[in-house]
């Protein structure tokens, strides 16, 4: 612990290997991404775009309550969840679908989240991801215990989790570095500071040269990368990673990109900013950016991004339907699930609803 | 003229900060937005960002500065976003907001407004539907206010702002937009009393905030069936006007307390035993409770069956009927 | 052989810690200093610091991380060092710990035990003596349980680092040197009834934690009045074992319910709520509270005046049988 | 806002002008104290030593329910109170008796907080100096917002508030650093870093290289000072006082110093630290060093020194009769001051009780 306060600070420029052009930088490290790892990475992020805006749509004929989009920050998305070994676990929030996807999780089970068929629709163990966290930056300290508990019986895994840069704001962001720093969890919070949250813009939500300047608070490293640049940020989040599974702590890397929607479909994000701003951010988009640089390296022609995006469309179309027809459980969940064993409360109160549904005698 | 209970509300706002420049407003996205529900648009434009301003993403703060605000001669009234997001000030509202005045023996006074958003039906995502009251109801110290209609949401706002007290304002979301036909008002209402929103003499409903409405509707249908119902608006629910309800009762021999929140130690459980203790001999049956069950609350295709619905609540009515 | 309630409460964290190695202990103080009242005496020492060790200083973290060892497989039992210091959690316990297990439709379970010392009578300064038993109650999702006797600390506390289920602990702290005489029990106590720990006809009091004592000295000393009280432990408060206390009014005809935490939904709303329901033509009389007042937990030298006392609670039993 | 980083940062040692034999370290800067101002630092440490004494013994015969000691901290807290103007405010802790004192809040009254008297014995308008906060850190957000509003008024005092290591912990310390590093509110956060919370010793509590290196992450300036060197706190606390008046915003100063006693009266610290530890600590301890710097300068001598240590003795006596005076207000209070009018329902419990005392008819 104590570490040097000096190795824990974020460099001062974002850690960025890919330029808006597609250039990769001369400087670059070896990353052991293979041609197929790179392709695979510019898929998921064309799924990713594909189903969030399958999401809006679906959203706008009602078919969601509400959907909070990720285009954006696909490259953040991807980019870090692609770092992940499969023993690790993810803490997500409610915008993460690139990194949910990736991790594979349906889907259609998190539409369902925003239909209302019920509040997490997938099993956290089935892909280790956690519930999606509504309560912001609350999911953190799950995070930390559960690294701590990995640590604890010896295991290599490592977890990440997720917060905006509006997030890091709340107490709890606060006390889960602190606890994954004191007991060196081996953990990584990966912010992505898409310079929004709903409607307040990054520079008031705290006054920090970069929000990779926290880390050294907690004695936790800091990095600051570019979001946008899904290469840089799968080195980050290597790093990061690599860094908790050998024992040496948590780290909080800062993602720079860019909310291109409104907060959800609720919002009116014309009251607080401009076209200009959106459309600059756009230029510097991670999908563009990452399909310069594969044809640039022949990795990428017309058919193979035609064949990709066309793919992606036929998943939408079976997500779509299968949204569509989902439906809710039982009433009887609504009881049975409050407990792993019945109460008699609950048994009676689930009997007098079956009643009045006329389902059951009184 | 019409105005919907959200506009009252916006209107509240804009006449307290008129009338008395220690009035300021902050919360999340209150300030450029006027918050998501816009309950404080054109706010910050009319009085200027030191009146109407945006804070960081961080509840405790926003209550915990509120007492240094309100030590120190402001009049803060805050917003949390939603029901849900109440939680991680509420160590704040317990310890202090609710506390300083009698830790400091009358001293330092706090008021403090607190506007949440609260309740369900409206199709949301999970923690946007809570109904928090009875966390604050029991906490000794607090002021909790819910208006049930859009005239009491100006005037019970107003009355809020202009108390010396702490007040937690709970706002009934999904009926921001019922329209009142009446003209905005212009001041503030009575504070602690209960209202009658119908007459009758079958059996008295007590009832507050989003359900107002919904036992208007049932005492509507009643009246074919041949029932007159008279409900009573709690309008504060703490300190309790339970005199209205007691009186109420003693004419009409029954009640039913109806509420979102889960009854388990919800509203009603005071009300019935506030009820059952000063009008022992005038109750024909049992206070029956329609409450929300004793579940998290429900996801959005579900929340039907948990929020108490007109049927439900003349099914009550009838249990103390045939009792 | 005899045992206080602080020694049955160490000895069945020890004996759980034995029986199964996934439960873990920790909180703020708990290792080497065994914790400010020392419940935790000893755990570190005899199984190490990985399954007994001190946190920061923060309760949301120790309960947020607590949820994250528990979906990790362990079985955390967490301690809140005081009451008045649970409600920086209040949010990690309400958002998720009481929904985690609904939110996944069953699919993650969240067997956390949170114990908290509570309660007043010990002279203590402010926050250091809140009754939250209604914070918890009202929450659907968790369950709440609290001992009254030094048997039940052992047995209770056994059967809720048994259960899979998130429990809210209450340890009713000024009854920590509370002695009984017996020999401390072994396995875990039933978890969902409530006890009679006297037997009478001539009226029910329904009480828990610190005020079963209480209670018990204001029987023997109704006794001598000629009145035989029966006294009801309730033991769990959530879920309610309502069906006790029915049984009880249906013979005595008149209850009384004691607790410390402020009246205004108090456990006792409930209570009466519920029994004037089930049992509306047995009693013959309301249902009688006697609770905190509504006010904010006194200073030291003023608290007697805020605690049921014998005294107070014979008046009750007074106020029911001459109603 | 988004100052230069290298500037936020912390010295890498304390500031420190006095060693622990009492010099004064030639590369001291001009701090502006008259030989009477440093004469009543001193005055004013022997005096809290010496009423803090007096509460441990007051406990020790049933006088109080409990006491928190300030022993070993006076430098710290008469440094950083002999810093501040009349006009600004302090917000403190349960153990910041220094303070409260050189603040001229009368001493009784903080007494009979811990006598249960009433939870705050004394108007904090009086002396601007808030109730005592027992739950943690939670009273920054208090002065956060109190010098938000002084700044808002234009008014041109600064807030002084008190927490410990632990209480940085805490996520009201974070929320309020960053609402007043955003709001660049004129507050100091002033952390008496006493090595220990209870029986936690600071390297468990977090992990960061000092607590000063929070500061960074807020855009808030750090300072690091060596606690018990009065003359050195009050240089700092100036600093970040005339810091916050300009407008520069908030800053977080760790105050490096030992908690001499138990935790509090109730505390058994023999169970978590040795003798030699504290007596280590004496060596260095605050006012041992101050008099005798002051005595190498001729500010200080035997009988100087005696007049000082028996006028305290005095004070002593006649806050001792005061306190154990004490009685508590009627009865009537507890309901009366729980709002600012009354309510039926509490005038009604108000009679229930006067009539259980007998004091009025049902
Ligand atoms: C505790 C809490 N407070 C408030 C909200 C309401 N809310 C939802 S999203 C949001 C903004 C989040 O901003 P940020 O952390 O930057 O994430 P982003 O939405 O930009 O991805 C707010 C205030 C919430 N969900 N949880
Ligand atoms: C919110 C809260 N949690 C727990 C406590 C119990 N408690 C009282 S003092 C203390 C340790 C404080 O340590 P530190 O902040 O270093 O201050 P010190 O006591 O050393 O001055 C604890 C845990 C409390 N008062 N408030
Ligand atoms: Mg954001
Ligand atoms: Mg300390």
């Amino acid at each position: 612990m104590n570490a040097d306060p000096n190795v824990l600070l974020p460099t001062a420029e974002p850690i960025s290997f890919l330029s808006p052009d597609g250039t990769l930088s001369p400087d670059t490290p070896h990353i052991g991404l293979s041609d197929a790892d790179l392709v695979g990475m510019y898929r998921d992020m064309v799924r990713t775009r594909t189903l969030d805006t399958l999401a809006v749509s679906l959203q706008r004929q009602g078919q969601l309550g509400v959907w909070a989009s990720c285009r954006g920050q696909e490259g953040a998305q991807v980019g870090c969840a692609k770092a992940l070994s499969p023993d690790d676990w993810v803490f997500p929030g409610y915008r993460d679908h690139g990194v949910t996807l990736v991790r594979g999780v349906p889907f259609p089970n998190v539409l369902k989240q925003y239909k209302g068929v019920w509040h997490g629709c997938y099993n956290p163990y089935d892909h280790k991801v956690a519930s999606h966290s509504i309560p912001i930056s609350t999911q953190l300290l799950h995070a930390t215990g559960f690294a701590t508990a990995s640590k604890f019986r010896g295991e290599l895994n490592a977890v990440i989790t997720f917060t905006g840069e509006g997030g890091t704001s709340e107490g709890d962001f606060h006390e889960a570095v602190n606890y994954a720093a004191v007991y060196q969890a081996p953990v990584v919070f990966f912010i992505q500071n898409n310079q929004f949250a709903i409607s307040l813009p990054r520079a008031h939500q705290n006054a920090a040269p970069t929000i990779a300047h926290k880390g050294v608070g907690y004695g936790a490293q800091g990095y600051l990368v570019d979001g946008n640049d899904i290469i840089a940020t799968y080195f980050v989040t290597k790093a990061a990673l690599d860094r908790a599974k050998s024992g040496l702590g948590p780290s909080i890397i800062e993602a720079l990109t860019y909310r291109m929607q409104p907060h959800t479909t609720a919002d009116d994000d014309t009251r607080y900013r401009t076209r200009e701003e959106i459309e600059a951010w756009a230029e510097k988009g991670p999908i563009l950016r990452f399909e310069r640089f594969l044809r640039s390296r022949d990795l990428l022609d017309d058919a193979l991004e035609a064949r990709i995006r066309e793919e992606a469309t036929e998943e939408a179309n079976l997500v779509r339907e299968e949204l569509i027809n989902a439906i809710a459980p039982p009433v009887e969940r609504l009881f049975d699930a409050v407990f792993t064993e019945p109460t008699e409360q609950l048994s009676a109160q689930k009997r007098f609803l079956l009643h009045e549904m006329g389902e059951v005698e009184a | 003229m019409s105005f919907t209970l959200a506009e009252g509300l916006n209107q509240a706002l804009h006449d307290a900060m008129s009338a008395d420049e220690r009035v300021i407003v902050f919360g999340e996205d209150v300030g450029q937005l006027g918050g998501v529900f816009r309950i404080t648009a054109g706010l910050q434009a009319e009085f200027g960002n030191r009146r109407c301003f945006d804070t960081p993403l961080a509840e405790s703060g926003i209550v915990g500065t509120a007492v240094g605000f309100a030590m120190n001669g402001f009049r803060p009234v805050v917003e949390i976003q939603f029901d849900g997001f109440m939680f991680p000030a509420f160590d704040q509202i317990v310890s202090h907001v609710a506390k300083y005045h009698s830790r400091t023996d009358g001293a330092v006074r706090v008021p403090i407004v607190i506007r949440i958003p609260y309740g369900g039906g409206i199709g949301a995502v999970e923690h946007h539907s809570e109904s928090p009251e009875t966390y604050f109801v029991h906490t000794a110290g607090l002021r909790v206010v819910t208006p049930g209609t859009p005239e009491d949401a100006y005037g019970l706002l107003r009355a809020a702002i202009e108390s010396d007290d702490p007040v937690i304002f709970l706002e009934p979301k999904r009926r921001y937009y019922e329209k009142s036909d009446g003209d905005l008002p212009t001041s503030s209402a009575e504070f602690t009393k209960a209202a009658y929103r119908t007459r009758g003499e079958t059996a008295t409903i007590a009832t507050y905030g989003p359900t107002v409405r919904t036992c208007l509707e049932a005492a509507r249908v009643a009246k074919e069936e041949g029932w007159s119902l008279e409900v009573v608006d709690l309008r504060t629910l703490s300190p309790l006007d339970i005199g209205t309800v007691v009186e109420s009762v003693e004419r009409t021999g029954r009640l039913v307390v109806v509420h979102e929140a889960s009854g388990t130690l919800g509203m009603g459980a005071e009300v019935a035993a506030l009820v059952q203790e000063r009008a022992f001999y005038s109750l024909e049956a049992p206070v029956q409770r329609v409450a929300g069950f004793d579940i998290p609350y429900p996801a959005a295709l579900l929340e039907e069956h948990h929020l108490p619905s007109i049927d439900r609540i003349l099914d009550a009515v009838e249990r103390t009927l045939e009792y």
